[in-house]
């Protein structure tokens, strides 16, 4: 049923086919594989942000009683390629006192780690690039270069407020991602495993689903996973009312646009990782094979971002001093509970 | 290409390279943080060394990954350590130049 | 065109990259610059340990290093650092003979690697090389595991101890 | 199921633990956790009574705590009907007395300790019934002898408890020493120090003689100090210094009862030798009669329990030797129960009126009818009354000593001034009028915590015995017993010699001092030699003051002066030898070692003042300097 594996498989065919008809050797022809792969991931996740960005104006919007952008397209859609296109055209305003090497490569890391990630994430059936060995480890590690990208932009910025607004981000961000890890381990200790494929696999009905056996790691992971994202009610690093709009006050025209987008990925690769660990991936909640397997995914996934813009509009914004102690004196302690009682469950159960 | 395939040799030869930088770093900078980061450079050159070994000497036993591994956690340590200890060298000497700080001579 | 071309192509533009990184690290003037390229020397590290199939090594590589030293790195970079723009020399005046001593244990040790043979060994890596690496932590390394963990909490209220203000 | 009994010892320790590291400040929560746990061990401990019922084993679990090679060291559970009776007693008598303590410490800066105590106590005592081997009953028997002494010397701030608990502790500590002599033979003999294989190589043969004989008279030993039997009894009365709740606990139902418990455990080893037996009996007819005998004239409450409790252990202990395990056992579960209610009783009594003299109370029954009640009962049973626990479990015991004329009459005679003195004590305390008028309009039954136990155990007491009514098909007599079951006939004659001998001691007391028709007084005057040697109980003490503590002071007193003049002297010559042989060194010292060595400094000196410049205080000089010279090494190799 309408899985896209297969139309996936047709389409290369044609391409390798024709390939080789014209002499290439098998070698050049997989690199092609991979550029045409890298393209098309990269297509597919900007068009999600391009449609996030719009959902969540119209969701802040709906919200607040209001309508949002509604001239551009049919409810505004296509609002956001009109936004970009303008951004793209801006002037890239580029302050004298800069540190220009680093002020430069910042959103680009920022940007392409954020979309690195998505190498290893199950799509649907079949529609994975590549399932790591070491899939959420690696999807860890990758996410941390978005710390570097921010430092290097509060820093290279040389400007005060961007600066604050680095070092209150890297600061954040690092001590969520402790609890955060912490959080995962207990997924991973009952899957045996670290790939995603193999733990999508194995909640293959809804009684399955990881976030019955791990409902405290469930929410830590997305209380972490949202100061990850620097959303609300974990936004400091880029509180407009406090640091003028943080690390990217000097920024402009495509390298905002960049950070900009590189936000909604996270907030997407957040949700990825929710649903793949938590809530079955791909998997249909009525046993497999029930609908097209990358609808359920892409529906799940909507559903937590959703939940995610929800809070930014309903939550007001932490203290900078209560955000680090709860990292560190309540979630950690809490994952810390987490792990030794799944240690404890494992023991009993199995 | 006969000896097309990289050898344990070429590892340990990149990583006799960048352990010589790192050496290079340390007996040469003049600011304490520089000088830990070439510390690292060198513990990541005896990584190199140790997953190569384990590679193509012990593939079953893993033993150089672990090794490894624990180079890893011990250089985290020092690390945090170390920068504690700049941090505070900073904070009594005004500065971190490592040649200021030379009142234990004659 | 050949596989074992791809293989050499990658570990020599991986060499590259960890060497470059290397000597940009030990020589910019810009402490700054210097934790960059720190950082993407450590990036290209755990791309020459992928290239040697420890997957989960490098993972580890990235996560520890890239997201943990080299980021206490930056940080004390940030708080150290006087913002002058003065140019002070970055090499201390023993500069140039270290770099001879450097460039005489360099040209030893190329001499001593250039042809030495090993014993390679042809046996297979075991098939899930992350489990086997738990299990051996676990089995037979958990002392040394263990003294790494308390290690680790040393340091860790050492580092408190001694960066705290009186 | 069973192999997860050390859970029963396991919580008091939890309890314990918790409360001297955590709960210590919250009296509550300190009283909650410690009866909780033994709560749940008394639950525990009746599954396991069902379990052992159905198969009565005896069932071993055990792992080895320190192995030696060719030996090893276990520290494991036994559990078979013994077990398990002792269980149940003694977590149901802790129950009661911990959920009694509530009540009857209420008030006490120490509270949280005093159940920190109780719990280790609970802990120590469980473990030893538990044991299966004579290194871990050996080590919690200490353990008890701790929490006995911490217990009695409870209130420590009080000289004559902290002097009764230091007595209790040197008292036991003499029969611990033959105990561990004992343990040492056994296992010189045999090798091993388990139960089991101990008993196998009795049975086989392999260990017999004159060695058994020392073995289980030493191994007695033990029991006679902890059983507080003569002539290591002296203790046991002291101890009622401690507050009356572990009198009741420690003292009378659960820890003076491990002799008890370790003679039956050990029966074979008793069973194989005659000598053995007879010095077991003898001791515990001699016992029970001196005991019985004194507390026919003391007029402290728990001293006259005390004395009694002496007594019974002595029946107990004499039916153990004369090999009737099942009646021996069965008077330990029942005293356990009514003693123990007696104690708490007289707890509430002393609660009320705040004095332990029983001639300053009197006409008590009205005001605290519960406690009344309930001692009476429990005195009824003591003595022996048809058809109460007592009746059945003494009549045991007498029927043991059936074939043994000299042992028949004087447990008899014992019956007969239990009967006396309880029934004296009881009609003193509660009938009559007030003695002490001030301290009888104060007098008020006490809480509810103290008598819901009393009712508890009076309920036990009187059929707690049923169990074993020799009629019963699958009674108690089927249940424990040493090789094959015991079934003494049971006999109408004697059952109703017994009851009579103890209603005649009864109407005795009655006469005396409820009816008044015959003086106390006048007896006492009439038999004044006598009534002094009693009163004054056969001055054991002063005899056993007379012969060891002056001679130990005297012997003290020798090696102080000797000390003093002798060692001292000798110490102090030397000193002055040595001070001369100094004064001659140090004109050596000063001019030729110190040129020597003034010379050689001023050399190093002269070097260091030019070799100092290479340090330049830089590490990176340093390190370059070692890099190279590494670097150098590795080149001239």
């Amino acid at each position: 049923m309408l899985e896209l594996r297969g139309l996936i498989d047709a389409i290369w065919g044609l391409i390798s086919g024709l390939l080789s008809g014209l002499g290439f050797s098998p070698n050049l022809i997989s690199l092609i594989g991979y550029a045409i792969i890298a393209a098309v991931l990269f297509g597919v996740v900007a068009l999600i942000v391009l449609f996030l960005v719009w959902w969540e104006r119209k969701v802040s919007a709906h919200m607040q009683d209001r309508l949002g952008p509604m001239r551009v397209g049919w409810h505004g859609v296509i609002q956001t390629i009109a936004d970009a296109l303008k951004l793209l055209q801006k002037e890239d305003i580029t302050p004298k006192a800069i540190d220009f090497p680093i002020h430069f490569w910042a959103p680009v890391i920022t940007f392409v780690a954020a979309f690195m990630v998505y190498v290893t994430v199950p799509f649907g059936k079949g529609l994975i690039v590549s399932d790591l060995s070491v899939g959420i480890l690696y999807i860890i590690a990758i996410t941390t270069f978005t710390v570097i990208g921010l430092l290097m932009a509060g820093w290279g910025s040389n400007n005060k407020y961007s600066l604050l607004g680095g070092f209150r981000s890297a600061a954040q961000v690092i001590s969520y991602e402790v609890p955060l890890t912490l959080a995962l381990l207990g997924v991973i200790m009952i899957a045996q495993t670290l790939s995603l494929g193999a733990i999508v696999t194995q909640q293959d009905t809804i009684f399955k689903w990881y976030v019955w056996r791990q409902p405290l790691g469930f929410a830590i992971f997305w209380i972490a996973a949202t100061a990850e994202c620097n959303r609300t009610p974990f936004d400091l690093p880029e509180a407009d009312s406090e640091l003028v709009a943080g690390f990217v006050t000097e920024y402009s025209g495509m390298k905002f646009a960049m950070f900009f987008l590189a936000e909604f990925v996270n907030m997407f690769t957040a949700s990825v990782i929710a649903v793949t660990l938590f809530f079955g991936g791909w998997m249909s909640p009525f046993g497999p094979d029930f609908g097209p397997s990358w609808l359920w995914f892409l529906g799940k996934t909507l559903f937590f971002v959703f939940v995610l813009m929800w809070f930014r509009w309903t939550y007001p914004r932490l203290r900078v001093d209560q955000l680090m102690g709860f990292a560190w004196k309540v979630l950690l302690p809490l994952a810390f509970l987490n792990i030794l009682l799944t240690g404890i469950g494992i023991y009993i159960f199995d | 290409m006969a000896e097309a395939t990289i050898s344990l040799n070429h590892y340990l030869m990149l990583s006799g390279i960048l352990f010589t930088i790192g050496v290079f770093g340390v007996l040469t900078r003049r600011n304490a943080i520089a000088i830990l980061m070439s510390v690292e450079l060198m513990f990541n050159a005896v990584n190199i060394t140790l997953v190569a070994f384990s590679d193509f000497v012990t593939p079953a036993a893993l033993t150089g990954q672990i090794i490894a591994l624990f180079t890893i956690v011990v250089a985290a340590a020092e690390a945090a350590v170390a920068l504690a200890v700049v941090l505070l060298i900073y904070r009594s000497f005004k500065g971190i130049n490592v040649d200021r700080i030379n009142f234990m001579k004659w | 065109m050949s596989d074992a071309f791809l293989t050499n192509l990658t570990f020599y533009v991986l060499s590259f990259c960890v060497i470059a990184g290397g000597i940009f690290v030990v020589s910019s003037r810009n402490l700054f610059h210097s934790a960059v390229f720190l950082v993407f020397t450590l990036f290209s590290v755990a791309g020459i340990f992928v290239m040697q199939h420890a997957y989960f090594l490098a993972a580890i590589q990235v996560l520890i290093y890239v997201g943990a030293v080299a980021m206490l790195m930056i940080f004390g970079v940030m708080l150290t650092t006087q913002l002058t723009n003065v140019r002070l020399r970055h090499v201390n005046e023993q500069a140039w003979p270290a770099f001879a001593v450097c460039l005489f244990f360099l040209g030893f040790l190329v001499y001593g690697l250039w042809d030495t043979p090993f014993k390679i060994s042809q046996a297979a890596a075991p098939a899930e090389v992350t489990r086997a690496i738990g299990t051996l932590l676990m089995t037979e390394y958990v002392l040394p595991f263990e003294v790494v963990s308390v290690l680790l909490l040393v340091a860790l209220i050492g580092a408190v101890v001694i960066a705290k203000k009186e | 199921m069973l192999q997860n009994a050390w859970i029963i010892p396991a919580l008091p320790l939890l309890a314990f633990v918790l409360i001297v590291f955590f709960t210590h400040r919250h009296r509550a929560l300190s009283a909650g956790l410690s009866i909780g746990a033994i709560v749940a061990g008394f639950i525990f401990s009746v599954t396991i009574l069902f379990k052992v019922l159905g198969d009565p084993g005896p069932h071993e679990f055990y792992f080895k705590w320190l192995d030696f090679g060719t030996w090893d060291l276990q520290m494991g559970l036994l559990i078979d009907p013994l077990t398990a009776i002792m269980l149940l007693v003694v977590t149901i008598v802790s129950s009661c007395v911990q959920i009694y303590s509530v009540g009857y410490m209420q008030g006490d800066k120490l509270f949280s300790r005093y159940f920190a105590y109780i719990s280790l106590f609970s802990f120590s005592m469980l473990g030893l019934v538990l044991a299966n081997n004579f290194a871990e009953i050996f080590i919690f028997w200490e353990l008890v002898g701790l929490t006995s002494y911490l217990l009695i010397g409870f209130w420590f701030e009080k000289k004559s408890a902290a002097d009764a608990g230091k007595k209790a502790f040197i008292t036991t500590r003499a029969g611990d020493l033959g105990f561990i002599v004992g343990i040492l033979i056994i296992f010189f003999a045999c090798g091993t120090l388990n139960f089991q294989e101990v008993f196998a190589k009795i049975e086989t043969g392999a260990f017999a003689g004159g060695l058994v004989t020392a073995a289980a008279i030493f191994v007695f030993a033990g029991a006679v100090g902890k059983s507080a039997q003569f002539p290591l009894h002296v203790w046991l009365p002291d101890a009622m210094e401690g507050p009356t709740p572990v009198s009741a606990l420690i003292h009378a139902a659960t820890m003076v009862a491990a002799g008890v418990y370790l003679v039956a455990r050990t029966m074979t080893i008793f069973a194989a030798s005659e000598t053995a037996g007879l010095v077991v009996a003898i001791i515990g007819i001699t016992t029970s009669f001196m005991a019985a005998s004194i507390a026919l004239v003391q007029n402290d409450i728990k001293r006259v329990l005390a004395y009694s409790t002496v007594s019974q252990l002595g029946y107990m202990i004499m039916a153990l030797g004369l090999g009737a395990l099942t009646a021996g056992t069965f008077h330990l579960l029942t005293h356990a129960f009514f003693k123990a209610l007696l104690f708490l009783a007289a707890g509430s009594v002393i609660h009320a009126v705040h004095t332990n003299d029983i001639q300053e109370m009197g006409g008590l029954g009205n005001k605290m009818r519960i406690t009344a009640t309930t001692m009476f009962i429990a005195s009824f049973s003591i003595a022996g009354i048809f058809p109460l626990s007592g009746f059945w479990s003494k009549d045991e015991i007498v029927a043991a000593t059936v074939g043994h004329p000299i042992f028949l009459v004087l447990t008899l005679a014992v019956a007969f001034m239990t009967a006396f003195y309880m029934f004296r004590l009881c009609f003193l305390t509660f009938t009559g009028t007030p003695r002490d008028r001030k301290k009888f309009d104060h007098a008020q039954e006490s809480p509810k915590s103290m008598t819901v136990p009393l009712i508890i155990l009076a309920f036990l007491s009187v059929f707690a015995g049923w169990v074993g009514i020799p009629w019963l098909e699958h009674g108690y007599s089927s249940f424990v017993y040493h090789h094959h079951p015991h079934h003494a006939e049971p006999s109408i004659l004697l059952m109703i010699i017994s009851l009579s001998i103890g209603l005649s001691g009864i109407g005795l007391a009655y006469l005396i001092y409820y009816k008044k028709s015959i003086s106390a007084d006048a007896i006492a005057e009439r038999f004044k030699p006598l009534y002094t040697l009693l009163y004054n109980k056969y001055y054991f003490d002063e005899i056993y003051d007379a012969i060891i503590v002056q001679p130990c002071y005297a012997i003290c007193d020798f090696w102080f002066w000797f000390d003093q003049r002798i060692v001292d002297g000798a110490v102090n010559g030397s000193a002055t030898l040595t001070i001369w042989w100094s004064i001659a060194k140090r004109w050596f010292d000063d001019h030729i070692v110190d040129g020597a060595v003034n010379g050689l400094g001023y050399t190093v000196r002269g070097a260091g003042g030019i070799l100092r410049f290479a340090q330049t205080g830089r590490l990176q000089n340093y390190a370059l300097v070692i890099f190279a010279g590494v670097i150098l090494i590795w080149f001239l190799r």
